[in-house]
């Protein structure tokens, strides 16, 4: 299968600090591949880069391409007109229009907006369409960041830590919402969530030091112990897992 | 009573000329997070394109439709600077407010100063219709005809800009582009269009405020601008920043006061007050009148 | 593709961690004191710089010239204790300058004291002024704030202009009694004696900054202009510390009011007008916020401009150009706001960013060469 | 090329009988008073040419010129003084801001230099100090001009409306003392000169009632200033005085223009003299300030004339000097240097853009002289 | 040694925070769970002075400190981080923490000693530095760090003030996992036997369960229940309106 998106040895620098380093993967047409790695590896960064967002003191080399169109020096606004869509890691989400404005100005000229998807998942949008966006709570504003990408199509998803700071229940009914997603659009996802993303995630590409550490099946990532260990840091029985992490070890506390 | 009618009407005569220019300093200032010291400029530009086409522009001329058309003139001459002007000097400078600021302020003292170059540092007779320097009787005051003018376009002006802002789509990307320019980006937006447009809209309120400033006053002079702008930056402050309706409410506020406090106080006192007040308000509250509150 | 070496962060050296010590890193700290000596003993060279000063160095029209550049270097290096380092925008700074230039004019020239009761007196009121207008306009913030300051400064104007009791002389100005002041400080051939005064305002401002923005409180200023909740979170009142900024700054922007009003012999209305803190504002941003030499260089800079660009504009070079061009040159103020709109595209943050950019230039240029070890 | 000098060093001008005197101009050639510093210099150019009879040199000596443009800065004007008398210049001339005038008079005296101030219209330079004359008219001599439109003032009312500040608080007291010293009774109307909407005041002294409205008013707002008192009536319910300014801003007055009774400093065609002849030959249309710069050019050249270097003896030979200038005959008072001078009364005729004026009367130099004041340095 | 009595905070008619009686004793451990939006970080605006309560009290070592500005609050020992980050960006990762020890140490308005030259923050502040595991990144400047690297420094600036009663907003959201246990083991030492009372937001619900005595669920701005992990956790109410379904 063709990949939709690939990397190539793309290299960014931010005022001197030399952040990723030459990092190439690819991301299938199907299903969720999640980019995993250390705080501060760069995760962030590479979205950012294939969306154009790079801020203005940063230097963006090599190459990205979606299809056989070349990503790099587009303005973001065209990238995602045609049909990129990027839920940011810190929501951002118009805090001063309402809920429905922030809704409306992600309608994309000529398509029908899909209310009635994003409304299903998540309810609260709509019954909250006329309070202030930012006067709603992290996880109801992360809904919305969301919900906004999903009005429209698209030949991609970059989603970066949806689940971040969200309570359990939300976290099950994101992962739902993106398993939901990915049955028709390919998404690329940065997750500290192992549970999540053991759920979701089909390819695994793991970045350390500003390189791509590892990638393949994301399964294998997960099962291999000793392999998560040495690429994240945790095992994947261990007690200290993120958030979600499933009941089994609330009980293991519980039986202390 | 007629002493009271004729201050409360050209006060507002006063307020609707300050309301022209703050309203689109507002909204650039609010919407576009940029403090344009050079709006001044674009009402200069007004002027002066006014009073060039009633003499030059064929057509154009100091009565009837040729006024009108030489005020056309006039304010395409300001939209277009203002339009220039965000596009080659501003843009680049998005998100660096204070480089802004020094873009600004040099565009003010270059641009007067070209004018100045151009036409002279003097006062120019402003070409203008008869009826424009006649009076009206109203209620037992003879209340200037220009003043009414004023009056006339300024609430003109305010509905349609509150218009656009609330009902098109032009106005939401606005208001959300001055959140966070990257997200509205990220949106498939190109959001330098709205800011753009915002710098057009400012530029012909503030152009049309030149020119009929002109047909006020009676006079064109390049430093125009630059003196009515405190004033309008006091009522861009006394009405909240980024609102119009705010903008409007407190241009009336200072023009009454300042045409009151002048007449039955001693002078200079009217200044002081809208100084004082301006103070006043933003001690009680730092937003403005109908300021939006701050989101935490 | 497998590979498993993860240990390093991503690559980045610390500038502090640079190895760069070469003769020259060793000499820097003692840059501002060589620059002083010289400008110390400038006024004893006879060199002539045409085309920048109008005569040598030493005739009293440069020196003059100097010495009001040097007293707007010093102004801005104050108002940067406000701006670049605490993060408070005030668009008011010109009434404390005032303060100190009418103060000083109104004391002598009105009241016949004696020039050092004068300026003490002038001193103390205007960091009094400071603390007082400072302790109301601090209660807002931003924006807000800019326009409160802008607020009493326009009061101020309006009282220098009014002249009540024909005290200020209103827009004619107050020209500077000289009778009772110390002869040193009076006549053409003592122009040097202002020069030197000049630069010991300058001297102290840029110690005075310096000191603070290094002490403990430097510290919380700077915390202030990042993020002013947090500091309350951690114990300190933000009010207090930015009131304290307020005053200093204030202060030392009367002290150089009292140093100005002597070099230009009086006071005029238009150091009072919102313009004059705008161009302190265009000065320390012309410079580079918040750093030592930006604001020195920008207020010299501005000032210098501000003064060389009339002879620049009536020169036989403009002159001699064609109208479309000679025309606009011949204002000084188009020149000058064009120089503004250049400076922010070709230095962007301010003149002091160009000495790194000048190294990176130099750095390449030169041909590659080992490291010494 | 380094050196070593003494940082006082001043050069020290001439002493050599056939070197060329230095006068320094400093005056506006930018800011907002450009079109009063230009006429200045034509003026001083032409009067130059007449006092040397074309050489532009007095005996052997040439008189070099050097402009400093002050921008109407009265901060840059000493700076530029500084640096001329520092180059050697022994006169200063131009000053076309009253402000301006204020702060060089000083340095003139502290230096020992000749200082003749231009166009600025301020009383307090007559009389600032030894070594500052003035080349133009003071406001002084404006309201006594105004007082002779009312013939005997006994018992009539008077209204000044006059900007804030300085030169309105100078023409008001002006006023009191002239106009009210002779038996009339004087209020005042003031407004800001930051004012644009003038209808309150109009309105004030519409109400007031006032038999002769005396309007000292400067500066870019003035047009709107005279349509409010049009509109509201006060200028066709009275007598109304102003002084006349520059040709460019008479279409401004519009429809007031014919209304209004003028004091005048010079207008082309208020006098002819051998002076106005020679000038108008140089300039075609003589304007306001014109005489003032011819007048000081002639005032350069009898300094030279008669003091060589010495500056004491310039101000001697200036001192009790009468000339024929470009108004008529002009004498420097000893006591505190004012220039008595001819003032004339106009009016304009014509409309909207193409006014004429023409003289009503003029008064003679000692009838608008001012009352001596004491030297103060 | 907290306690709040009926603290409430309405914006219009809705009540954010909805009349919560809250006790933290001295050496406590106290978990807020909630869904998003139940008002915790609103809770700790209140009572840390960043926002006035509309009603209710907040009483600290038995002293009503509800109309105290937050800088006095944090002198009387109220310590804490923030669910966003909020760090001085244009300061070094050393100076952000000396800034905050020295904000403990008093502060005094010195403006001519020489800050650096402090021997004694110095020190405290490479300790707090030392103790989040962030003392490689001494020199970055604090905007530059990567988001987690933040959260670190955050607690780091909260150690360096020594507060006797902590607040701490979600500490671990958008820590790696690598680092989560290290943060636990910070934060856990933090309590131990010094008598410092701890409020912690958290939707790590592991984390939680390790460290606290009590855990308060908050629902609606209201409190659910307040009692120990076990009784919380076995809640039916509580796993309705916040655990939900498991993954
Ligand atoms: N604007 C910037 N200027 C300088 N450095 C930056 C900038 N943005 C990011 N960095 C640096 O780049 C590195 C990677 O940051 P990035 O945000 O991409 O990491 P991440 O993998 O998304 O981390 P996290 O899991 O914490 O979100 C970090 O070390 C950070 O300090
Ligand atoms: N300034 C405000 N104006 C209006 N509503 C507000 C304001 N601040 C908070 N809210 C509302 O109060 C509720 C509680 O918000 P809060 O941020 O305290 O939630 P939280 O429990 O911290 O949630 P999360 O876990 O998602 O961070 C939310 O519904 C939010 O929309
Ligand atoms: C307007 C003029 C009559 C003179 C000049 N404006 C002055 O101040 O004095
Ligand atoms: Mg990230
Ligand atoms: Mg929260």
């Amino acid at each position: 299968m063709e990949p939709i998106l690939s990397v190539e040895d793309l290299s960014v620098r931010i005022s001197g600090l030399h952040i990723l380093q030459g990092v190439s993967f690819t991301v299938a047409p199907t299903g969720v591949t999640v980019l995993l790695g250390r705080n501060g590896v760069g995760k962030t960064t590479t979205l950012r880069a294939i969306v154009g967002l790079t801020p203005p003191a940063g230097e963006v080399r090599g190459t990205i391409r979606m299809g056989a169109q070349s990503l790099l020096a587009r303005p973001t606004h065209r990238l995602v007109r045609g049909g990129l869509g990027y839920v940011p890691e810190d929501r951002c989400v118009f805090a001063g229009l309402t809920v429905a404005e922030n809704l409306r100005l992600a309608e994309r000229r000529g398509t029908s907006p899909a209310y009635d998807k994003v409304f299903a998942l998540f309810p609260e949008l709509d019954r909250r369409g006329r309070q202030r966006a930012g006067s709603l709570s992290g996880g109801q504003q992360q809904m919305l960041a969301i919900g906004r990408v999903l009005l429209n199509d698209n030949r991609l998803l970059l989603v970066d830590e949806p689940t971040k700071g969200l309570a359990p229940k939300v976290v099950t009914e994101v992962a739902e919402v993106l398993e939901r997603v990915a049955e028709s659009v390919p998404v690329l996802l940065v997750e500290q969530n192992l549970a999540v993303v053991r759920r979701l995630a089909r390819d695994a590409v793991v970045l350390a030091a500003g390189k791509v550490a590892w990638t393949g099946d994301a399964r294998e990532l997960l099962l291999e112990t000793a392999l998560t260990k040495s690429l994240l840091g945790v095992g994947t029985g261990e007690a200290h897992r993120p958030a979600g992490s499933d009941r089994a070890s609330v009980a293991g506390k519980d039986a202390h | 009573m007629g002493t009271v009618i004729l201050l409360a009407l050209t006060g507002l005569g006063l307020a609707a000329l300050y309301f022209l220019v703050a309203s689109g300093l507002s909204l650039v200032f609010g919407l576009a997070d940029v403090l344009n010291f050079a709006h001044g400029l674009f009402l200069g530009v007004g002027a002066y394109g006014t009073w060039w086409a009633a003499g030059n522009l064929p057509g154009a001329g100091p009565d009837g439709f040729g006024f009108v058309l030489a005020v056309a003139f006039g304010v395409a001459a300001g939209t277009l600077v203002a339009i220039l002007v965000e596009l080659v000097l501003i843009r680049p400078l998005y998100s660096r407010t204070i480089e802004q600021v020094l873009v600004t302020v040099g565009l003010s003292l270059a641009g007067v100063a070209l004018l100045q170059a151009t036409w002279g540092a003097d006062a120019r007779p402003f070409p203008r219709p008869d009826w424009t320097r006649q009076v009206t009787g109203i209620l037992g005051a003879q209340v200037p005809n220009g003043g009414l003018l004023l009056i006339i376009a300024a609430v003109l002006v305010l509905g349609a800009i509150l218009a656009f802002l609330r009902w098109t789509r032009y106005g939401l990307v606005i208001r959300a582009g001055v959140e966070n320019r990257e997200m509205v980006t990220a949106l498939g937006i190109d959001v330098r269009k709205a800011f753009t447009l915002v710098f057009a809209i400012g530029g012909a309120a503030a152009a049309l405020a030149g020119a009929l400033g002109g047909v006020y006053f009676g006079t064109v002079s390049p430093g125009q601008g630059s003196s009515l702008l405190i004033f309008a930056f006091i009522v861009v402050v006394i009405g909240g920043m980024g609102s119009v309706v705010g903008s409007a409410y407190a241009a009336v506020v200072v023009g009454l006061v300042q045409q009151f406090v002048n007449y039955y106080g001693t002078s200079g006192l009217g200044d002081i007050c809208v100084v004082g007040l301006l103070a006043v308000v933003l001690l009680l509250r730092p937003q403005g009148i109908a300021g939006k509150v701050a989101t935490a | 593709m497998t590979n498993s070496t993860l240990d390093a962060p991503p690559a980045r050296v610390p500038a502090e961690l640079t190895p760069q010590r070469g003769r020259w890193q060793r000499l820097r700290p003692f840059l501002p004191l060589v620059a002083l000596v010289v400008l110390v003993i400038l006024p004893y060279s006879t060199i002539s710089l045409p085309g920048i000063f109008e005569g040598p160095v030493n005739s009293p029209g440069t020196l003059q010239l100097l010495a009001i550049c040097l007293i707007f270097g010093g102004l801005a290096a104050g108002y940067d204790l406000l701006f670049g380092r605490t993060g408070m925008l005030s668009f008011g700074h010109a009434l404390y300058f005032a303060a100190g230039v009418y103060g000083t004019d109104v004391l002598v020239t009105r009241a016949g004291l004696p020039l050092w009761q004068a300026a003490l007196l002038t001193i103390t009121g205007g960091t009094i002024l400071a603390a007082l207008l400072g302790a109301v306009a601090l209660r807002t913030v931003g924006i807000a704030f800019a326009m409160v300051t802008l607020a009493f400064a326009q009061v101020g104007a309006i009282l220098v202009a009014r002249d009540f009791g024909g005290l200020t002389g209103g827009e004619e100005g107050l020209p500077l009694d000289v009778s009772g002041l110390p002869a040193g400080l009076v006549g053409v051939t003592n122009t040097v004696n202002l020069y030197w005064l000049a630069l010991a305002y300058l001297t102290l401002v840029v110690f005075v900054v310096h000191r603070v923005s290094g002490s403990p409180t430097g510290r919380v200023l700077a915390g202030l202009r990042d993020d002013e909740r947090r500091i309350g979170v951690l114990g300190l009142d933000p009010y207090r510390y930015k009131l304290v900024a307020f005053t200093l700054a204030g202060g030392l922007a009367s002290t150089g009011g009292v140093v100005y009003v002597l070099i230009v012999g009086g006071a005029s209305p238009h150091i009072t007008s919102s313009e004059l803190t705008l161009s302190l504002l265009v000065m320390v941003v012309l410079g580079g916020p918040g750093t030592r030499w930006g604001p020195v260089l920008g207020g010299v800079l501005y000032m210098y401009l501000d003064h060389r660009l009339t002879a620049f504009g009536t020169s036989d070079a403009v002159d001699n150009l064609p109208a479309v061009l000679s025309r606009p040159l011949s204002q000084p103020l188009f020149v000058l706001g064009t120089v503004f709109i250049l400076a922010v595209y070709f230095f962007p943050g301010g003149l002091t960013s160009l000495a790194p950019r000048l190294s990176h230039l130099t750095r390449a240029l030169r041909p590659q060469r080992t490291p010494p070890g | 090329a380094t050196a070593c000098g003494s940082p006082q060093d001043t050069a020290t001008g001439g002493g050599d009988s056939a070197a060329p005197v230095k006068v320094g101009l400093v005056y506006s050639q930018s800011g907002a008073l450009a079109s009063y510093g230009k006429q200045y210099i034509e003026g001083f150019k032409a009067g130059l040419d007449f006092a040397t009879m074309g050489t532009g040199k007095v005996g052997d000596r040439k008189i070099e010129l050097t402009e400093v443009d002050d921008a109407g800065d009265p901060a840059k004007a000493v700076s530029a003084a500084k640096d001329l008398i520092g180059k050697g210049a022994k006169i200063i001339a131009g000053s076309t801001a009253s402000g301006v005038a204020l702060q060089v008079a000083p340095i003139a005296a502290q230096n020992k230099v000749l200082f003749i101030s231009g166009p600025a219209a301020t009383d307090a330079v007559t009389g600032a100090n030894k070594y500052t004359f003035r080349s133009g008219r003071q406001s002084y001599q404006d309201v006594v001009t105004a007082k002779s439109f009312i013939g005997d003032p006994a018992g009539k009312k008077v209204v000044v409306f006059a900007q804030d500040g300085a030169f309105g608080d100078a023409n008001e007291a002006a006023v009191k003392t002239v106009i009210g010293g002779a038996g009339a009774t004087v209020s005042s109307v003031r407004a800001p000169a930051s004012a644009t909407e003038f209808t309150p005041f109009a309105s004030q002294i519409k109400v007031a009632k006032p038999d002769l409205l005396f309007v000292a008013w400067a500066g870019t707002t003035a047009p709107a200033m005279w349509q409010s008192l049009d509109q509201q009536g006060v200028l066709s319910s009275t007598t109304v005085v102003t002084g006349l300014d520059i040709r460019s801003s008479w279409p401004t007055f519009g429809a007031a223009g014919t209304k209004i009774s003028f004091l005048s400093h010079y207008f082309d065609g208020a006098s002819d003299t051998e002076a106005s002849k020679a000038l108008k030959a140089k300039v075609s249309t003589i304007d306001l300030f014109h005489p003032d710069g011819f007048a000081a050019a002639q005032m350069v050249v009898r300094a030279v004339q008669e003091g060589g270097d010495d500056v004491d003896k310039m101000v001697t030979a200036l001192e009790d000097w009468s000339f024929d200038g470009v108004k008529g005959k002009m004498t420097i008072r000893a006591a505190d240097h004012a220039l008595l001078q001819p003032m004339f009364q106009a009016k304009l005729t014509g409309s909207g853009t193409a006014f004429t004026a023409t003289a009503q009367k003029s008064l003679t130099g000692d009838e608008t002289a001012p009352p001596a004041v004491a030297m103060k340095g | 040694m907290l306690a709040t009595r009926g603290l409430t905070w309405r914006i219009g008619e809705v009540a954010i925070v909805d009349s919560v009686y809250l006790d933290l004793a001295p050496g406590e451990f106290l978990g807020v769970i909630g869904p998003n939006g139940a008002g915790k970080t609103s809770l700790f605006n209140l009572i840390t002075g960043l926002r006035r309560a509309t009603e209710g009290r907040i009483i600290l070592d038995g002293q009503d400190i509800g109309a105290l500005p937050p800088h006095r609050r944090a002198r009387l020992g109220l310590g804490r981080t923030f669910q966003a980050s909020s760090v001085f960006g244009s300061l070094s990762v050393r100076e952000n923490v000396r800034l905050a020890v020295q904000a403990h140490r008093g502060g005094s308005m010195a403006l001519w000693r020489r800050a650096a030259a402090d021997r004694e923050v110095a020190v405290a502040a490479d300790t707090a530095l030392d103790r989040v595991g962030l003392a490689h990144r001494g020199t970055a400047l604090a905007g530059t760090l990567a988001h987690g690297e933040k959260r670190k420094l955050e607690i780091a600036l909260l150690l360096a003030g020594e507060p006797r009663v902590m607040l701490l907003d979600e500490p671990m959201a958008g820590v790696s996992a690598e680092d989560v246990p290290e943060l636990v083991a910070v934060i856990k030492s933090l309590t131990g036997d010094s008598g410092r009372a701890v409020l912690m937001v958290e939707h790590h619900m592991d984390v939680i369960l390790e460290l606290a005595d009590r855990i308060a669920v908050m629902h609606h701005g209201a409190l659910l229940a307040c009692d120990t992990p076990e009784t919380v956790m076995g809640n039916p109410t509580v796993q309705e309106a916040y655990l939900g379904e498991s993954l």
